[in-house]
C-alpha cells in the first residue's frame, strides 16, 4: 500500500475532527478517542495506534488540529522518548501495555540513565541488576531526572554483567516507579528551582518481561532513546503553549502544561537573557555609561552572531546542503553568551546585584538571571565534551586515549557514591 | 612595600584558621544561613573574647589591640576563606574604621570601647537606594539642630543593617561637606527592613531616616577625609577577604577533580582540566598579590594606596567570580546543585562583584589615584 | 534575511578561489610584498578582463555588472583568504562604492567605466592624520572656486595611495557639509609619500593636497548621505575580507597540528590543542556570520543595516586577530619566524583591527545604529 | 682549608685590583691577568682558574669589582653555560683547552639542542653522531641558537644509539663551528630581527676526545647545562650594562656587549611594554576615554599584580621558606600582560598601529610591540609547557600519559624534517 498523499491526510484529519472534536470533553476522554482512531501518533506503525505515516507527513496532520485548535496526543517529557524506544526494540506486550497510556498522558514516564557517578559517561552506569528468584533486583543511583517525582515508569539502564566491557554489560528495562524501593527525592539547585531528582533504588523488583532487548544489548536501546532526545533538542524544546479559551478541555490541557513546564520556568534565565540587557541599562540608568555600552555591544554581538550562525545551519539543512561546522558550536556559543550577559547584568545592576527576589531589579528576573547561567554549560552536555566533539567529529582531530572501554568494567576505576 | 609576612602573621593566621575550621564548617554556614539572625552569637563572642578580632584595628588608647590594616585583612581573608557568617565586616571594618578616622578624642572614648570587646555591632550606612560608596553619590541630608543633628532619606545596601546597634551614617551638611554620623539603634525615627540577599551569609538592609535624632563624628569639615581613608581600608579588607574565598574555592574544586573519575580516568588526568587549574591558580594568586600589596600600602602611607586598593578590588571581583565558575564548571551537574556548597561561595563572589563598587568604578578610580 | 549563499554565489565564489590559488599563492604573495609596486599588474588585468571583478559592483549602465554587497563580499573574502596583493579594495571597494552612491549620473559616466574595468585604479581618502573614518573627524577644507574646488590639508593611511591614478577625497565644504570629491592623479599639488605599512601586502600612503583642484561629486548637500552608504559597504566587505583570513589561518593551523608529531603523539591528539581548534572554529564561524548578515542587510536596506556592519566589524576585528595570536602559538617557535607564512595573515589582521575603525568604536556606533 | 670568611675575600680582591686594574689596557690583556689570578671565576675550582669560593661569597668579588668599575671575566652568552658543563663533566683535557678562552672572552660558544622536529621536547633530538672511521660523523640540524653565526664551538646534543630509549641514546659533543659541514643561517622573524640561528650539520666531524660525559649519557649532561640556563634566567638576564667612561678598556667592553645584545634589542617589545600605556594614550590624545581607560587599567592591573606576586616569591626565597606557587606563574603572567598590553598599544594608536618605523608611534616602538609580543608565549617553554609544569609540578595533579619514553626510539613517531 502507498503513503497517502498530503491532501488525502488533510481530507481525513479534517473528516476526523469536524466529527469529533468537541471542546467540552474532558481531555482523557478526548484522547482516548484520538488515539483510537489513529490520529493521536500517525507517525506510529498502524497495528499500535497509528497511521504508519512518515515524520514529515505528520506535521501536516499537526497543521489540521492547529486549524481546530484541537488538542493532540500528549507529547511533552519523557513519554515521546519511551514511545520511541518501545516501539523500536519493545516486545508486543510492552506496546499493549504502554503506548496508550503514553499517548493519552494517563501514565508519566522517567529516564533513569544519568548517575552520581558518571555525569558525562552514561554508559558507565554502575546501577546493579541481579536477577534472583527469577526476577530482577535493582540496586543503585540515578540523578538528573525531570518528573521522577510523579512517573509511573521508567526507563531504567542497569548494569547485568560485571566481567563484560563497558558498553557491553548494561541492560534496559521498564520500571514501576510506584513501588516500595524506590525512592524520589527533589534536587534544588543553586537558583532555588528543583528541576531534577535524584532516585534511590534499593532492593526494587522487575519481572524478567519488562526487560527491553536483549541481555546485555541495553546500551544499544538506550542509543535509540537518546537519538531521539537529541533529535528532539530542537524540536521537543518547543515547549507545548497554553491555549487561552473557556472550554473544559484546554482547562484541563493548561494544567497539564502547568505541571511538566514547572521545572523549567527558569530556564530563560540560564541563557543570560541578552534580551534584556539594553532595557535593564536603560531602567538602571547606566545605558549613557560607554563602558557599559562597550559591554553591551560584545554581548549583544555575539548573541546576534550565534543566532545568524544558527540561521546557516538551518538554511543549509533546508536546502539539503551536508551539515558544516556552523550546526554543532551553537551549545558552545550559548555558554559564552550568558557567561558574558550575566557579567553585563551584574555591571549594569551595580549593588542591586547583591538582591534577589522582588528587591532585585525586574522583579527578580536579574538575580536570576545571576545564579542560573552557569547551568548552561553543564547541562546537556558541558562546554567540555563539546569541544571534544567539535574537535573529533567536525575537525577530525585524534580520539582522547581510552583506558575503560576494553576491559571487564569491574576493573575500571570509578567514583564510589553514597 | 612588605611582600610577605612576618611570623607573627603567619601564625595569627593558623590561630585564625583553626578556629574558623572548628566554628564555622560549611554545616555552620549552612545552619546560620537558613537563620533569622543570620549568625551565632556564641561564635561572635569567642571571636570578639577568645581571639580578640573585633579590637584588631582599633587603637590600643580606645581598647583595642592597634594592629594594622594588614592584620585586619588577614582575618577578613580567613573569613572569606571560611565563609563565617557573622557582622565582623560590618562591625569590626567599617564601623570601627569610619570612628577611628572621624571621631574625635572623646566620641572614640566612647564608642570603640564597645566595638572592640564586640558587646557593640556596628555598621556603616552609605550607599543609598539608587548610588553606591563613592562621596560624591551621598545625597542623604543632616540638618543641625542645636548639639545634634538630624538625618533625612534613606540608606540601602547596609551590610548587617538588622544585627547592628550602632549606625555610622554618611550624609551630607548644609556646607555642602560630607559628615558621619553616629546613630544608635535606640534612636526615634529609625525604621529597618531586611533586603532579600543572594548571598544568605551576608545580609542587607534598608533603613529610613526621618528626622533622626544624630552625632556628628569629628568636626564639619572633616567628612570627606575620614571617609575615604575608611573607604581604602574596608575595600583593602574585602579585597583579602575575597582573595581567601576565590582561594577556597579555588582548592576544593581541585580536590574534587583529584577524586574523581570519568572514562576510567581521573578528572584531574586530563589535560585541559589541568590546564584550567593552572588558570585558576595563576588569577587567584594575582588577586592574593594585589590584595596584600593594598593593605601593605594603607599601613606604608604609600602615596599610591587608593590606587592599589582599587586595583585590588578590581582584581578581585574577576578573580573571585571567574574562580567560582570555573569551580561550578569544574564539578559538572552536582556544582549547580544547592546541596554542594560550591554555590555558596559562588554567590559571596557575586555579591561581593560589586559590593564597595565594581571591578570597572574601581579601574577609573584606580587611575584618577595614580601618580606615575 | 537570507541565510545561504544561491549555487551561483557558491559556483562564483568557486571561480575566484581557484584563481586565487593559481595567481596568489604565498610565494607570489611574499614576491608582491617585498616589491616596489606592491602588486602585478598581470594578476589585475586577469582579475578585471577575465574574471570581471573590478565591475561587480558597479550598476550595468556604467560599464558595470551590477552585482549585490554580498557578491562585492564574496571576492573581498576570497582576497582576504589569499592575502591577495592588489588594489581591489581601494579601487573595486571604496572608489567605486564612492562614486555609485555620491556621483551624478554625468560623473558616473565619466568614472565608473575605468573603474569597472580595472584600467583605473581608485582610492577612497578619509582619515587625515590624527583622525579616524567618521564623518565628523574630516577638518579638510573644500573652497569653492568657480566649477571646481580647491583642497587644502592631509589625508593619511590612504590605500594603494601610490598606485591610485583616481582620488576620491572626503572635504568640509563651506557650508559645513561632507563633500566627496574626485581628483585624479594629474591635478597640480598633489603630493604622495608612502607609508611604513605593517602589512606590506597592503600599502598606505600619505597624500597632500595644497590648493588641489577638484570636482565635487554629486551636490553640497548629499555628501553625508553617500557617504554612509559607501562606508557601511566598505565596511562590511573589509569584515568579510577578514573573516575570510582568519579561516585561512585557522584551517593551516589545523593542518599544521595534524602533521606535527611531539613527544611521540600527534600535537592534535593533545587536548589542549583540541579545545583551542575548537574555539578558533567557533569565532571563525561567528564572525563569518556576522559578516555574512552584513553584507545581506545592505543588500536587503535592512533598517539595522549600519548596526549590523559595525557589529561584523567589532566581531572581525577581535576574530581576526585571536586567531593570528592562536595560530601563531599553535604552531610554536616556527610560527614567529619570518618564513613561516603564518606572520603575513597576524600582520594583516593587525592592521585590520584599526581599519575603517576598532572594534571599540564599531560597538559605540553599532548601538547608535540599533533599533531596538 | 676553610673557606675565606667575606672580609678576607673583599680584602684580597681590593689589594688585587689596586695592584693590577688599568682601564687603559686591552681588554683581552686584562682578562688574561685576571684569569691567571683566580679572581675572574671565583666560583671556579682552585686546580681549574678559580678561587674555589662559594656562590654567594663570589658575589662578594662581584662587589668589589664595581667598587673600582672593574670588568670582569666574559660571562655573557652560552659560554657560561660552557663552562659549569665542563666544569661538571667534561675531561681534564677539555678544562684545559677550553676554560682560559670562555672566562676571557676570545672564544664563543653556542647551544645545539633544539632541533626543527622537536621544539618543547628537547630529549627528542634525532641529529645523528655515527662513529665512522675512528671519529664521529654528525648530520643533522639545529635550530633557535643564539649567537651561532659567530660561536667557535657549540656544545651539541646528538643520537649515537637508535634502540636505546628516548633518553638513553644521546650523546653530548663539544662540536667546532668553524669547519666544513657547519652551515650557519639567521633565522628572521616576524618582527624583522634576527635573533637565532639555524644550523645545518652535514658530514661533520668531531673527535672522540670531544664527547663529554659518557656514551648515551648525554641527556644527563644537558640536564647540567638546562639547569645552570634555568637558574640564570633570571639572574642572567640582569644583562651585563655598558659603561660610559672613556678608556680604552670600556671602549673595547661596549663593542662586546653590543655585539652580544644586539639579538635581544627588541627583547622589552615582546613583554608588551606596560610602562608605556599611559604616556601613548596621552600622546595620542586617548588618554581620556573612558573605555581605553578601562583597557589599560586592566593591564597594569595585572602587570603590578604579576610584579608583586614575582616579589612575594622573591621575599619567601630571601626568608628561606619553601617556594609557593607564587615563584611559578611568572612567565605565564607575563604572556597574559603581554598579550593583553598588545590590544591595548593597538586600541590606543587606533589608525597608527597600522604603521611601522618612524611612521609609527614613539619612534616604531609601538609598532615592535605589536609584532613581539607573541614571542613571549613561545620562548623559553610555551604557555602550554608552562601549564603542565604548573598542574604537574605545583598542583601535583597526574602526568600526561607517555608513549614515547620506553621503547626504542627508531620506534617513536617523529616530524620529518628539511
Amino acid at each position: 500500500m502507498t503513503e497517502m498523499t498530503e491532501q488525502q491526510v488533510r481530507d481525513e484529519v479534517r473528516a476526523f475532527l469536524s466529527q469529533n472534536w468537541d471542546p467540552n470533553r474532558s481531555l482523557i476522554e478526548w484522547r482516548n478517542i484520538l488515539v483510537d482512531s489513529g490520529w493521536g501518533a500517525a507517525h506510529y506503525p498502524k497495528e499500535w495506534l497509528g497511521k504508519g505515516l512518515s515524520a514529515a507527513m505528520s506535521l501536516v496532520v499537526d497543521d489540521v488540529f492547529r486549524e481546530f485548535e484541537a488538542i493532540g496526543a500528549a507529547r511533552m517529557g519523557i513519554r515521546t522518548l519511551a514511545g520511541a524506544t518501545i516501539l523500536n526494540h519493545g516486545s508486543d506486550m510492552h506496546k499493549r501495555k504502554f503506548l496508550r497510556g503514553i499517548l493519552t498522558g494517563e501514565e508519566t514516564w522517567c529516564q533513569l540513565f544519568s548517575e552520581p557517578g558518571s555525569g558525562s559517561d552514561l554508559a558507565g552506569a554502575a546501577t546493579r541488576a541481579d536477577f534472583k528468584d527469577g526476577k530482577w533486583v535493582i540496586n543503585g543511583q540515578k540523578v538528573w531526572t525531570t518528573s521522577a517525582h510523579h512517573a509511573h515508569f521508567g526507563l531504567l539502564l542497569a548494569r547485568t554483567d560485571w566481567d563484560a566491557v563497558k558498553h557491553k554489560g548494561l541492560s534496559y528495562f521498564i520500571i514501576d516507579m510506584h513501588q516500595p524501593g524506590v525512592d524520589v527525592h527533589q534536587l534544588k539547585q543553586m537558583n532555588g528551582h528543583a528541576s531534577f531528582n535524584q532516585v534511590f533504588i534499593t532492593d526494587a523488583v522487575i519481572e524478567p518481561e519488562f526487560q527491553v532487548g536483549e541481555l546485555g544489548e541495553g546500551w544499544k536501546v538506550a542509543t535509540t532513546t537518546l537519538m531521539h532526545e537529541r533529535r528532539g533538542a530542537d524540536g521537543a524544546r518547543r515547549y507545548e503553549q497554553k491555549i487561552n479559551r473557556p472550554e473544559r478541555i484546554y482547562q484541563e490541557y493548561n494544567e497539564e502544561v502547568d505541571h511538566l513546564l514547572a521545572p523549567y520556568i527558569w530556564y530563560p534565565q540560564r541563557t543570560g537573557r541578552v534580551d534584556l540587557l539594553i532595557e535593564h541599562a536603560k531602567a538602571a540608568g547606566r545605558y549613557g555609561d560607554p563602558a557599559v555600552r562597550q559591554e553591551i555591544a560584545k554581548v549583544l554581538g555575539m548573541a546576534k552572531a550565534a543566532e545568524w550562525t544558527a540561521r546557516r545551519a538551518r538554511a543549509a539543512q533546508n536546502q539539503g546542503k551536508p551539515q558544516g561546522p556552523e550546526g554543532s558550536i551553537g551549545k558552545l556559543a550559548a555558554s559564552h553568551v550568558a557567561r558574558a550577559a550575566n557579567r553585563v547584568h551584574t555591571m549594569i545592576a551595580g549593588p542591586n546585584a547583591m538582591l534577589t527576589g522582588d528587591d532585585s531589579w525586574m522583579d527578580g528576573t536579574i538575580a536570576e538571571i545571576l545564579v542560573s547561567t552557569p547551568a548552561i554549560s553543564i547541562a546537556g552536555g558541558t562546554d567540555e565534551i563539546q569541544r571534544n566533539i567539535i574537535s573529533e567529529r567536525i575537525l577530525q582531530m585524534p580520539k582522547e586515549l581510552r583506558t575503560d572501554t576494553d576491559r571487564p568494567f569491574r576493573e575500571v576505576p570509578r567514583n564510589q557514591v553514597g | 612595600m612588605k611582600f610577605s609576612f612576618t611570623a607573627e602573621q603567619e601564625e595569627f593566621r593558623s590561630v585564625i584558621r583553626r578556629f574558623l575550621e572548628a566554628k564555622s564548617p560549611t554545616t555552620a554556614v549552612r545552619k546560620q544561613m537558613e537563620s533569622d539572625r543570620g549568625y551565632d552569637p556564641a561564635v561572635w563572642r569567642s571571636l570578639a573574647n577568645d581571639l580578640g578580632l573585633t579590637a584588631l584595628h582599633i587603637p590600643e588608647e580606645y581598647g583595642g589591640a592597634g594592629f594594622g590594616v594588614t592584620e585586619l585583612a588577614i582575618a577578613t581573608e580567613e573569613m572569606g576563606r571560611a565563609l563565617l557568617c557573622a557582622p565582623f565586616f560590618a562591625s569590626a571594618v567599617m564601623a570601627s574604621s569610619a570612628i577611628v578616622h572621624a571621631g574625635s578624642d572623646e566620641q572614640k572614648q566612647a564608642y570603640l570601647p564597645g566595638l572592640a570587646s564586640g558587646e557593640t555591632i556596628g555598621t556603616l550606612a552609605v550607599a543609598e537606594p539608587d548610588g553606591g560608596w563613592n562621596a560624591e553619590a551621598i545625597k542623604m541630608s543632616a540638618t543641625a539642630a542645636g548639639a545634634v543633628y538630624r538625618l533625612h532619606g534613606a540608606k540601602s545596601y547596609v551590610l548587617d543593617g538588622l544585627s547592628a546597634s550602632l549606625f555610622v551614617v554618611a550624609a551630607r551638611l548644609a556646607n555642602g561637606h560630607l559628615g558621619l554620623f553616629a546613630v544608635p539603634d535606640t534612636a526615634d525615627c529609625v525604621t529597618r527592613r531586611p533586603l532579600k540577599s543572594m548571598d544568605p551569609t551576608r545580609r542587607l538592609a534598608r533603613i529610613d531616616f526621618d528626622n533622626t535624632p544624630a552625632t556628628l563624628l569629628g568636626s564639619p569639615e572633616g567628612g570627606e577625609a575620614a571617609y575615604a581613608k575608611t573607604f581604602d581600608t574596608m575595600v583593602a579588607c574585602l579585597a583579602c577577604e575575597m582573595a581567601g574565598g576565590a582561594e577556597r574555592l579555588r582548592e576544593d574544586a581541585l580536590e574534587y577533580v583529584n577524586m574523581r573519575v570519568q572514562f576510567g580516568r581521573s578528572i584531574a588526568s586530563f589535560q585541559v582540566t589541568k590546564h584550567k587549574a593552572a588558570d585558576m591558580l595563576l588569577e587567584v594568586e594575582l588577586a592574593k598579590s594585589a590584595a596584600y600589596a593594598a593593605a601593605a600600602a594603607l599601613d606604608d602611607g604609600d602615596a599610591d594606596a587608593s590606587a592599589i586598593v582599587s586595583l585590588a578590588k578590581a582584581g578581585a571581583s574577576e578573580a573571585y567570580i571567574q574562580t567560582a565558575i570555573h569551580a561550578v564548571q569544574m564539578h559538572g551537574g552536582i556544582g549547580f546543585t544547592y546541596e554542594n556548597d560550591t554555590q555558596m561561595w559562588f554567590k559571596r563572589a557575586k555579591a561581593s562583584e560589586v559590593f564597595l563598587g565594581d571591578a570597572a568604578w574601581h579601574r577609573e578610580r584606580m587611575l584618577q589615584n595614580w601618580s606615575a
